[in-house]
């Protein structure tokens, strides 16, 4: 069977009751040992100190928030092109799981930012790239949010993702251009030596692991939820309508 | 006149106008400001009491000219001028569901946004005042000049352009407020504020009659 | 309950209607009839204060009267029950159900107002009167763009506020199945001797 | 296409929308921030071309969400989507009225505003063809923000969190082709406006069609 | 010129009219019915290419159709004049001379619409149809607020129209002394289980 059998919404709640758990029971473990071993069972860094481990989180976060957009990104493109409702909902049930590993990314930053940098907040062009992307999780948040009929809202949002996508690139470049900061460089690039040792990177990937099944956890839930409300709503519509 | 100002509101949050999303433009203006000033955090801190005003008077000018064009083009405001909550009640009970939209959040977030433009922390406490004191003349002027233009199509501009002006005195007094952190600054502010909500309602009242009639 | 006296109103300063009278008693209809552009919007729209006569007075208590005109102010994003609602708050009596019977809303009571068909829409926009309480309707094309049913719902609420002692001043092009006195406005059309003396203008150049 | 926009520009005229009052906009917008930064000129020419990039988006977003709005409320737009005229050329000819009637007399302007603010006389120069290759960017986003958000009454605030975010690749090369005055920063302002009028008006149209159904 | 078959069309994903087929050849006029809310408006924006069909086809030239909706997309800040020579050079036919004519505007052709009145307003806007040079009218109520004598005016436009080969199918409540094939709409209501079945999420749960 393809892949695409899961548009079907019936079919998706099925699958959904499955891998959701499995996927919420990788995510504790990835995170339960990835967070346990990297606070209590790595050195301190000789730079920063105990405060490397805020590494942990903030890290696994804002990685997943920038991918959380970028699934949002192929949920929308499959809606407009296949009309897959599931997908359309997907998407919406992804956004605010971003829109929270944004935000704890911006904050965890901050409360490492205190003791590297001396101050929380520091015009980074990474930094404020960032601070663009909650932007954009918002402006798509509160469009969902302000349209009345799902249909039209699916697409409007599907259409703002693809050109904010295309523009958030830009501004990320722009601000490159616009300021050089003093942020750390990629953690998980292929040659990893360049910036950080073993030692934090195991536990860093394992967290980052569980931190990516926690997301996918979290998005097979609220779109299996997200399927409910409109069963609801379409039945309520309907009698409305009769 | 709550029931106006609870039906306002309903509909500003209906539309997405709600309180999160007046924190998020609040969030675009400073970061927008950052990156027209330059990321060197010594400029931004000098600019940023004004920074934070301008954003205000934005939010205030983005909603003020839908304030009462919508009632108009649907002729509820006909009906509402025949209700018996007098012309002069329906200003003000619409500068107070838009000051409760725009400015009201602003004040709230100041002192993270403050953080953001790095304030020094014993300006923000003078910087929120300020807001409170001095914002609500924001509205209320607004909503004056959107009487005036009321009947006009897209008077987006022509409005902006008649209620700045009437702006100035507000924003110098709370930029100043910032700097020099005293309370006779604090009290024009304030003064202000009370003499619009005092005389514009009337004002703005009469200028809808003339509009309707 | 209404009295007018050599009445005349216009748009602009100028005077479009002139020496119109008209007496309205509690539990009388009047019917204003007229060609397009004949002015009885105008008059209305006098009649409800919202414009100044340039002649003649109007006697009525204005705490008696409500206004509804060609667009029937009804909010896009609030629900038909938020709509009447607001309405009845406004005017200070309590309860808004009376409009949902009246214009057999019941069933679209929780829709948001988007979603109503125009006539829907309209039958919504008359709701309100039956909702607000007041004594002398003023009323300008109520049933445009109704169904023959609701047309039938309206006059009986009419005639239900004719009953209680109530009156309307009602400007249509349609039949409302109503027995009501006709006036029919053209008669009174301003001619161009009036409409130069109403006018301050009018001798400036002559 | 012509006759959609120069409809629009007749509208905006007798609106009160018109060449001069967008310059009284921009007058008015300077003389604030002059206020609100201080009188010390150092600071001022430091902000210059921030403060008339900022104008111009102040601008576009003021007279942004009457861009579809009233077609869509007097029901125009259901007539345009059934005309000849496809919706993509709707969307640009809005886009292209509104750039007339709100950016191009900043850029006529620039100059003299610029002297306002004293900005150094041979930035000024860069400061207009960067008006000129950026702007277009601004009403063409703007154009799409407001298609998204046509259907909303009061979508004032929405449009603006939408399409400020869009807004900050320009800004950021609009600014910087002032202080360092390259060629590929120019060519990168372009490049944005040129990419913006070639798929935006398909994401306007995109959207329009929609809201419609 | 128009050939639909087997259409169901809704609002929201939700199917309100289903399996209504309709000819219209050239020269004649289809006269929509049915009480409000029954789906006229809906049915039209569907012929009209504004919303997608949710089963069956519409087979038409879009390039013969012109829509005219219960809004009637005057601008009130144009004159008269403008308003129609807009539409005419939109379309790409030259005079708008002929709406003025067909609707007896002349004598207002020079005055903003602002200063209308609601039914001169309406004039306006069906004076447009004369100028787009179409041949397939769908128009949603087109006389509401006219009075008798426009009504005639309208309906001779209509006839000329027909004469010339054109065709018209129009949604109304009002009689209109057009002789036409008359069909109502509601006969063709979508019933719960078409409704049911066109909605993706018709059996998510089940
Ligand atoms: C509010 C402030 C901060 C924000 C918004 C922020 C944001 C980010 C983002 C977006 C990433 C990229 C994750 C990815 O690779 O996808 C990241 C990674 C990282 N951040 Fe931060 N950060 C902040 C402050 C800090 C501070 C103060 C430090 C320590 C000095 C720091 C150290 C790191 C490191 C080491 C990485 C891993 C490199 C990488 O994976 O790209 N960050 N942060
Ligand atoms: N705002 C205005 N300014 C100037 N003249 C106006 C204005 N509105 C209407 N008029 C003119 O005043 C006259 C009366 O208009 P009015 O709306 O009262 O007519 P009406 O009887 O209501 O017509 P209808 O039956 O079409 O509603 C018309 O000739 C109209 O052109
Ligand atoms: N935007 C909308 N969203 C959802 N439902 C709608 C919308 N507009 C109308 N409806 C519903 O669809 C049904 C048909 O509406 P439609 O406007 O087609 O009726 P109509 O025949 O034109 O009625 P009228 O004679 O009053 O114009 C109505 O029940 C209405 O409530
Ligand atoms: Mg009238
Ligand atoms: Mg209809």
């Amino acid at each position: 069977m393809s892949f695409w059998e899961f548009a079907n919404p019936r079919r998706f709640m099925a699958l959904s009751d499955r891998v959701a758990p499995v996927a919420f029971a990788l995510a504790a473990l990835g995170m339960g040992v990835g967070l346990i071993w990297g606070f209590f069972f790595t050195p301190d860094d000789f730079r920063m100190g105990s405060t490397v481990k805020i590494l942990y989180i903030h890290v696994p976060s804002a990685t997943m928030a920038t991918s959380a957009w970028a699934m949002m990104f192929i949920a929308s493109l499959i809606w407009l092109i296949r009309r897959h409702h599931v997908s359309a909902l997907a998407a919406k049930a992804a956004a605010p799981v971003g829109l929270t590993f944004t935000i704890i990314g911006l904050l965890t930053g901050a409360i490492w930012g205190q003791p590297m940098w001396g101050t929380p907040w520091e015009w980074d062009p990474r930094l404020t790239s960032f601070l663009i992307l909650c932007l954009f999780y918002i402006g798509y948040i509160a469009l969902w949010a302000a349209l009345e009929d799902p249909d039209t809202a699916a697409d409007l949002t599907s259409v703002l993702c693809l050109v904010g996508s295309v523009f958030a690139v830009l501004s990320r470049y722009a601000a490159v251009f616009w300021a050089q900061g003093l942020h750390q460089g990629a953690t998980f690039s292929l040659d990893k030596e360049e910036n950080i040792s073993d030692v934090f990177w195991f536990p860093a990937v394992i967290s980052l692991a569980g931190f990516f099944f926690l997301f996918v956890a979290l998005v097979f839930y609220r779109t299996a939820t997200e399927i409910r409300v409109r069963r609801l709503q379409s039945i309520q519509m309907r009698e409305r309508m009769a | 006149m709550i029931g106006l100002i609870a039906r306002d509101l309903k509909m500003a949050v209906r539309a997405g106008g709600g309180f999160g999303l007046s924190l998020a433009f609040f969030l675009i203006v400073v970061v927008l400001a950052a990156f027209a000033i330059g990321p060197d955090t010594g400029a931004l801190r000098e600019v940023a009491p004004a920074v934070l005003w301008i954003g205000a008077l934005l939010a205030c000018l983005l909603s003020l000219d839908r304030m009462f064009a919508l009632d108009w083009e649907d002729g509820s405001l006909d009906l509402l001028a025949t209700a018996p909550l007098p012309l002069e009640g329906v200003v003000l009970a619409k500068a107070v569901a838009h000051w409760l939209t725009t400015a009201l959040p602003l004040t709230v977030a100041a002192p993270v946004l403050g953080l953001l433009l790095n304030i020094a922390p014993e300006a923000v406490g003078w910087l929120v005042l300020g807001l409170l004191a001095g914002s609500p003349a924001l509205s209320v002027i607004g909503a004056f000049g959107a009487a005036l233009t009321v009947g006009l199509k897209r008077g987006g501009l022509l409005l902006s352009v008649l209620v700045l002006p009437l702006y100035v005195p507000t924003l110098i007094f709370g930029v100043a407020l910032v700097e020099d952190r005293a309370v006779p600054t604090l009290g024009l502010l304030a003064g202000i504020t009370l003499f619009s909500i005092a005389a514009l309602p009337f004002a703005g009242a009469a200028a809808l009659r003339m509009n309707l009639r | 309950m209404l009295d007018v006296r050599e009445l005349s109103c216009g748009r602009g300063g100028v005077a479009l209607l002139s020496g119109l009278s008209l007496r309205v008693a509690a539990g009388e209809a009047v019917i204003l009839r007229g060609p397009n552009g004949s002015g009885k919007t105008t008059l209305l729209r006098c009649l409800a204060g919202l414009s100044q006569a340039l002649a003649g007075q109007v006697q009525v208590d204005p705490e008696a009267v409500v206004f509804s005109g060609h667009a029937d102010g009804v909010k896009a994003t609030l629900s038909v029950r938020e709509n009447l609602a607001f309405w009845a708050s406004l005017y200070g009596t309590g309860s808004h159900e009376a409009g949902l019977a009246a214009m057999d809303l019941a069933a679209l009571a929780d829709r948001p107002a988007q979603q109503l068909s125009a006539g829907q829409r309209r039958r919504l926009g008359l709701a309100r009167l039956a909702v607000v309480g007041r004594k002398l309707w003023l009323l300008d094309e109520p049933t445009v763009s109704l169904d023959a049913r609701s047309v039938g719902l309206f006059a009986d609420m009419v005639r239900a506020h004719l009953a209680e002692g109530g009156a309307a001043v009602i400007a249509t092009h349609l039949g409302l199945g109503l027995e009501g006195r006709e006036l029919d406005v053209s008669a009174f059309r301003a001619t161009e001797a009036v409409a130069a003396a109403a006018d301050p203008f009018g001798e400036a150049l002559t």
